[in-house]
């Protein structure tokens, strides 16, 4: 991953070499590419077992695997996509990247917190992986009580403590944000000239923070009614299973939004970039991440309409649940309205850009339905809640995470990606995505029930559609891996500022040195003044 | 602040700019690392407020086959400790190394007796059979299972009050080792500050935990 | 032909489907507008000269407090709507026909008041409201009707409730629809609405097991419960005559209304709620009865209804609730 | 922020606070207050918390970013307490079980 021998400058990943000088590291760019280099392992074992899964239910009569088989399989696709892949991905790669270059810090507050962090979910991840060549887990990844607690004979308590591992490394990155945000900006830097995506990180912080313990204490509890046999859900001693449900989904509802608002921060900085203008109603978008964070606590039980929750509760969780629906749509308008009047390029990141506002439009329309009770009584656990918050987190973070990675790719390496293909796969993703997921908006409202091995017939056809367009999403998700890795040793060589984009990480040269400036820049403008930029401007056209 | 040339100290670590600066952010950081430790034990109060709830009469009398005084003597302890972290915190801020010294042994050994009266008690609770299992057995109740939930939660809450602390005897182990070896000064007494926010904390949790595990119905009995 | 949309079967389908037809609406609308504007500005604005910089739009607070309020008030009508049809859901009409489901991996074991017990299939009558009452006998289940547009979970420990009008013949798919185990896919099962007349002969056609208060009496002298529950008051514990459906005073001062979950709690946890005057004498008879016997003892205590004049204190409004 | 030392005497009185509310809190258990018991011993347990992160733990010297950072901890945990709570204290108020 060296890119020494075209540049001269002493930069973070020529400035010593070898394996401990990585897995030592304190600096927050390389542990940045230590995430990376996890999360796209535990990505591509996640959309393996999706192929799997979208395979096997080629035909009704589940033939291709067995039925156990087939729950481990959907049970560790959703473990290892949530907990390993989205919930670390833009964070933890992308946010601990940029976070302390857009602040203008030399690194995050706590360098060796960041590092352990990494270690934190290595090790959670590695539980994980070791439950499931044991011989794997079958609860679904929301290990609902009494099945995971009393019936099922799988590996849960190593995937349980997997989780609750990877958990303390999500709550340290969020720790080290929201210090690195009060404790380290640039003089000058005020909180409303910091990058909406600074915005976007530090309530995906504050989610981080206020929710995994309890997610912690959830998995624990969990861990403790398998191995010391103590019941605190166990019906059988007058335990309560849906006490469960509200303490996992406390923390499983806003870490939807731990994996969507990171997204939100990237869609900003590639529409306003793109564009060249700045991000129309720049305060209502920072204050509309942290209202999603504060109110996204508040809409849990929405998951719970028919878990025999309370009806007067379930109606404060739906009405609630409509509170969160303005700051995303706000977002949305607000994206739009910025491409008015502005000088609109189409990079790949922007077709990023743009299809994350299309998938997300749909997806969290569709999260109207699912809040309505009346609807959500029939559709909750079909495939039209499967379809809804894929198309949020794959239409939607995975979107932006893609985007987030193309566009910061000359900076973190050094070098351009081949445009073309790039564009390509773009394109390829953005359609075997909706012909993957769309069909399953159909299935569920027709009553096809999530997490089925074997279904009746006449859903058949609308699960071939779906296959085939994994099929075609799987094609579009290998191709950035091919051209990124050509790229590393064959790639233009990227200057400082190749976008001429605005944030101050483009301040710095590509690859940035070791301690991110050479001198601490002071910040005069507001994010998003592009007359500061004309210079690059003029060069990159 | 422009050519980044100070060697790192303690004091001074090199993403900082002024040792304020990284004072300031240790002091948020442990702040926040506390709130998440609220919400963490938050999960097993929630547990217990729905049970107590749902089942007052079982887990007064279960409550009530707790000792209150030892109890009442523990939580003693550990505000004794609290205090003695408290001056030896001062004790940093003043410089005086021989009396952080002296402080934070007396904090430890309250903490270790602490901990000790604590295994005394779970160990009565093996005696008495009441470690929630297939030998689990509380007088007086048809309602052996919801009995069982009220004692999970007394080990679940206080097992885990008991590995923190561990931690802070371990923390306070360190700080004196570092203390003696002259690793602080009036100038950089950040970790003494807040290893005591820590230690000050896990006795908060206790404070809870005391009225709600041990006193429910106590005039009843 | 592979379908695109559910029937409608039961009294819930054409409101929950107006409902969706309503957000289908407003979605499309939304996703055309913004869709369109994107497809718009990114055409008449591409870039059109190298190192051009646009000027700053300055931001409107009436069109931001516009597209906050004009949305929110769409969405509050979608809640209206959604919770009306949830309460509705919720309240079974008095006159409804009690069927009990029971849930266990794998399979729906379900009781007639008549006495007519079912494995993964239900008959029932068309037009006349219905209502389960479900319970697990190991993990959460969910009983999901598409066609019917309802889905309520079978949790162990507890009874849940739901309820519908079939209105139309057919057969129609019974999911489990929440994750239960290995064969959680092949809980399924079908639901068989009939004209009255067919589900009569129906009825009359099967085994008879005797109806479900019969056996809920034999259960309930096998289990000696007649000892202290005497049916005149005189024992140790308190009658069962006209209990269902009365709030009953507890030793702790509080009062609870005696329904199914209230019965099913005092015989499997009796200590749970000792009603006022009485002492906790009774023991659990969990694991001595099968949560389809508990179901038994409850129709037949529903079934215990005063006799007119014979003492106990019930007026006649209790009564009357009671006939089915 | 300005370093702020109290004086020993100020640990003390508050330490000697603690030590004699742990006692009411145990003695007024043996009293029979009614439902109000719990009101007594959470109210105690609040003071004495509010006692240890004031004076303790040095709250009331704090920045105002300290002080949001615990009453946001507070305000979080009671959400949690007080959304799931509103659950089970409504459950089977509209008089249909398991509703």
């Amino acid at each position: 991953m060296t890119t020494a021998a075209v540049q001269e400058r002493e930069n973070y990943l020529n400035a010593s070499y070898g394996i401990k000088s990585w897995l030592l590291t304190k600096d927050h760019k390389r542990i940045a590419l230590l995430y990376l280099f996890t999360i796209t392992l535990f990505f591509a074992l996640g959309g393996v077992m999706a192929s799997l899964i979208r395979i096997e239910l080629l035909t009704p009569q589940g033939g291709l695997v067995s039925s156990e088989t087939y729950n481990k399989l959907f049970t560790m696709h959703g473990v290892i996509m949530i907990f390993f892949f989205l919930i670390p991905s833009i964070p933890a790669v992308l946010g601990n990247f940029l976070l302390p270059l857009m602040i203008g810090a030399r690194d995050l507050a706590f360098p060796r917190i960041n590092l352990l962090s990494w270690y934190l979910l290595v090790v959670g991840g590695a539980l994980a992986l070791f439950a499931m060549f044991a011989g794997g887990v079958d609860t679904g990844w929301t290990f609902y009580t009494p099945y995971s607690t009393s019936y099922s004979n799988t590996w849960v308590i190593a995937t349980a403590l997997g989780i609750f591992v990877a958990g303390f490394s999500s709550i340290l990155t969020g720790l080290n944000f929201v210090v690195t945000v009060h404790r380290m900006r640039a003089p000058g830097m005020t909180w409303f000239r910091m990058p909406l995506f600074v915005w976007a990180h530090y309530a995906t912080a504050l989610i981080q923070i206020l929710g995994t313990p309890v997610l912690a204490v959830t998995l624990l509890l969990i861990f403790c009614e398998r191995v010391f046999h103590i019941g605190i859900f166990d019906p059988a001693l007058g335990g309560d299973p849906v006490l469960f449900q509200h303490l996992f989904w406390f923390y499983s509802h806003p870490a939807v939004y731990i994996m969507i608002l990171p997204a939100m921060g990237v869609i900003s900085e590639l529409v306003s970039t793109f564009s060249r203008k700045p991000i129309f109603g720049y305060g209502f978008v920072a204050f509309s991440s942290m209202a999603i964070a504060v109110l996204g606590f508040l809409v849990w039980g929405h998951h719970l309409f028919v878990s025999t929750q309370s009806v007067y509760a379930g109606m404060v969780f739906s009405f609630l649940s409509y509170f969160v629906a303005i700051p995303s749509a706000v977002k949305v308008f607000n994206w739009t309205a910025t491409l008015y009047k502005g000088s609109i390029s189409f990079e790949t990141p922007m077709l990023y850009a743009f299809g994350f506002i299309g998938l997300f439009t749909i997806g969290g329309l569709t999260g109207l339905f699912v809040a309505s009770l009346g609807i959500d009584v029939h559709v909750t656990d079909t495939y039209f809640v499967v379809a809804h918050f894929h198309y949020i987190m794959v239409g939607g973070a995975i979107m932006g995470y893609l985007g987030g990675l193309h566009f910061w790719w000359p900076k973190i390496t050094g070098r351009m990606y081949p445009e073309g293909w790039a564009r390509l796969s773009a394109l390829i993703i953005f359609l075997g995505f909706n012909l993957t997921f769309f069909p399953q908006f159909i299935l569920g409202y027709l009553g096809m029930p999530r997490r089925y091995h074997v279904y009746s017939p006449e859903f058949q056809v609308l699960h071939v559609l779906s296959t085939a367009g994994a099929s075609v999403l799987a094609v579009g998700y290998l191709l950035p891996l091919i051209y990124f890795t050509w790229s590393l040793r064959y790639g233009k060589v990227a200057g400082a500022n190749p976008w001429a984009a605005t944030g101050l990480e483009w301040k710095t040269p590509s690859p940035p040195p070791v301690h991110n400036f050479d001198e601490i820049p002071v910040v005069t403008h507001g994010a998003y003044d592009y007359s500061t930029v004309a210079g690059e401007v003029m060069q990159v056209g | 602040m422009a050519e980044h040339a100070h060697a790192e100290t303690l004091a001074l670590r090199e993403q900082f700019d002024t040792a304020e600066q990284q004072k300031d952010a240790s002091t948020l950081g442990m702040w926040i690392f506390l709130i998440t430790e609220v919400m963490f034990f938050g999960g097993m109060f929630l547990a217990y407020t729905i049970y107590r709830n749902i089942y007052p009469t079982v887990f007064g009398l279960a409550s009530s086959s707790l000792n209150a005084v030892i109890g009442a003597i523990n939580t003693a302890v550990l505000l004794c400790s609290s205090f003695t972290m408290v001056l030896a915190v001062r004790a940093a801020q003043l410089g005086q190394r021989k009396a952080i010294i002296i402080f934070l042994i007396l904090t430890l050994l309250l903490g270790l007796v602490f901990l000790g009266v604590k295994a005394y008690e779970w160990n009565e609770k093996f005696q008495e059979h009441h470690i929630p299992g297939p030998s689990f057995h509380l007088e007086g109740t048809e309602m052996q299972g919801q009995a069982q939930l009220f004692f999970s939660l007394y080990f679940a809450m206080t097992g885990l009050h008991a590995l923190h602390m561990v931690i802070g005897v371990c923390l306070l182990s360190w700080l004196i080792i570092a203390t003696a070896r002259g690793m602080f000064s009036a100038q950089y007494m950040t970790p003494v500050d807040v290893s005591g926010l820590y230690w000050h904390f896990v006795d908060i949790i206790w404070i809870f935990l005391f009225p709600l595990l041990y006193l429910i119905d106590r005039h009843m009995r | 032909m592979t379908p695109l949309f559910p029937v409608q079967a039961s009294n819930f389908a054409p409101e929950v489907d107006h409902l969706l037809f309503y957000l289908l609406a407003v979605s499309v609308c939304f996703t055309v507008v913004i869709f369109a504007a994107i497809f718009f500005f990114a055409i008449r604005y591409r870039r059109k000269a190298p190192g051009e910089v646009p000027h700053a739009v300055h931001t409107g607070i009436a069109l931001e407090i516009a597209w906050m309020v004009i949305p929110f008030g769409l969405t509050m009508v979608m809640f209206g709507w959604g919770a009306s049809i949830f309460f509705k859901e919720s309240r079974p009409p008095d006159n409804a026909m009690n069927i009990y489901v029971v849930g266990k991996q794998w399979m729906w074991k379900i009781q007639h008041a008549e006495g007519q017990r079912e494995i993964n299939e239900l008959h029932v009558p068309v037009g006349r409201p219905i209502r389960l009452t479900m319970t697990s006998e190991d993990v959460i289940h969910s009983f999901f009707v598409p066609a019917f547009r309802t889905k309520e979970d079978v949790v162990p420990g507890r009874y849940s409730t739901t309820w519908w009008t079939p209105t139309k013949v057919g057969k129609y798919h019974l999911f489990c629809a929440e994750y239960c185990g290995t064969k959680h896919s092949g809980m399924t099962g079908w639901i068989y609405v009939m004209e009255p007349g067919d589900y009569q002969a129906w009825l009359n056609g099967g085994r008879s097991f005797g109806s479900l208060a019969e056996n809920g009496e034999k259960l309930f002298q096998d289990l000696a419960c007649g000892n202290c529950h005497k049916m005149d008051g005189s024992g140790r514990c308190p009658t069962l005559v006209g209990l269902f459906g009365r709030p009953v005073q507890l030793a702790t001062g509080q009062t609870v209304t005696a329904d199914e979950g209230y019965i099913r709690e005092s015989i499997l946890q009796p200590d749970a709620k000792v009603v006022a005057g009485y002492q906790p004498l009774m023991p659990t008879f969990q694991g001595l009865v099968t949560e389809e016997g508990v179901l038994q003892l409850v129709e037949y205590i529903k079934s215990l209804t005063p006799k007119p004049g014979s003492g106990t204190t019930t007026t006649p409004a209790e009564i009357n609730s009671e006939t089915h | 922020m300005p370093e702020h030392v109290d004086s020993v005497k100020t640990y003390a009185a508050v330490w000697a606070i603690l030590l004699a509310l742990t006692g009411i809190t145990t003695a007024v258990a043996y009293v029979d207050l009614g439902a109000f018991s719990v009101v007594v011993a959470l109210l105690i347990a609040v003071v004495k918390m509010l006692l240890v992160a004031l004076f303790f733990m040095h709250v009331r010297h704090s920045t105002r970013l300290t002080k949001l950072v615990v009453t946001g901890g507070l305000l979080w945990l009671m959400i949690l307490l007080a959304f799931t709570l509103a659950d089970v204290w409504t459950r089977g108020l509209i008089g249909t079980p398991g509703r």
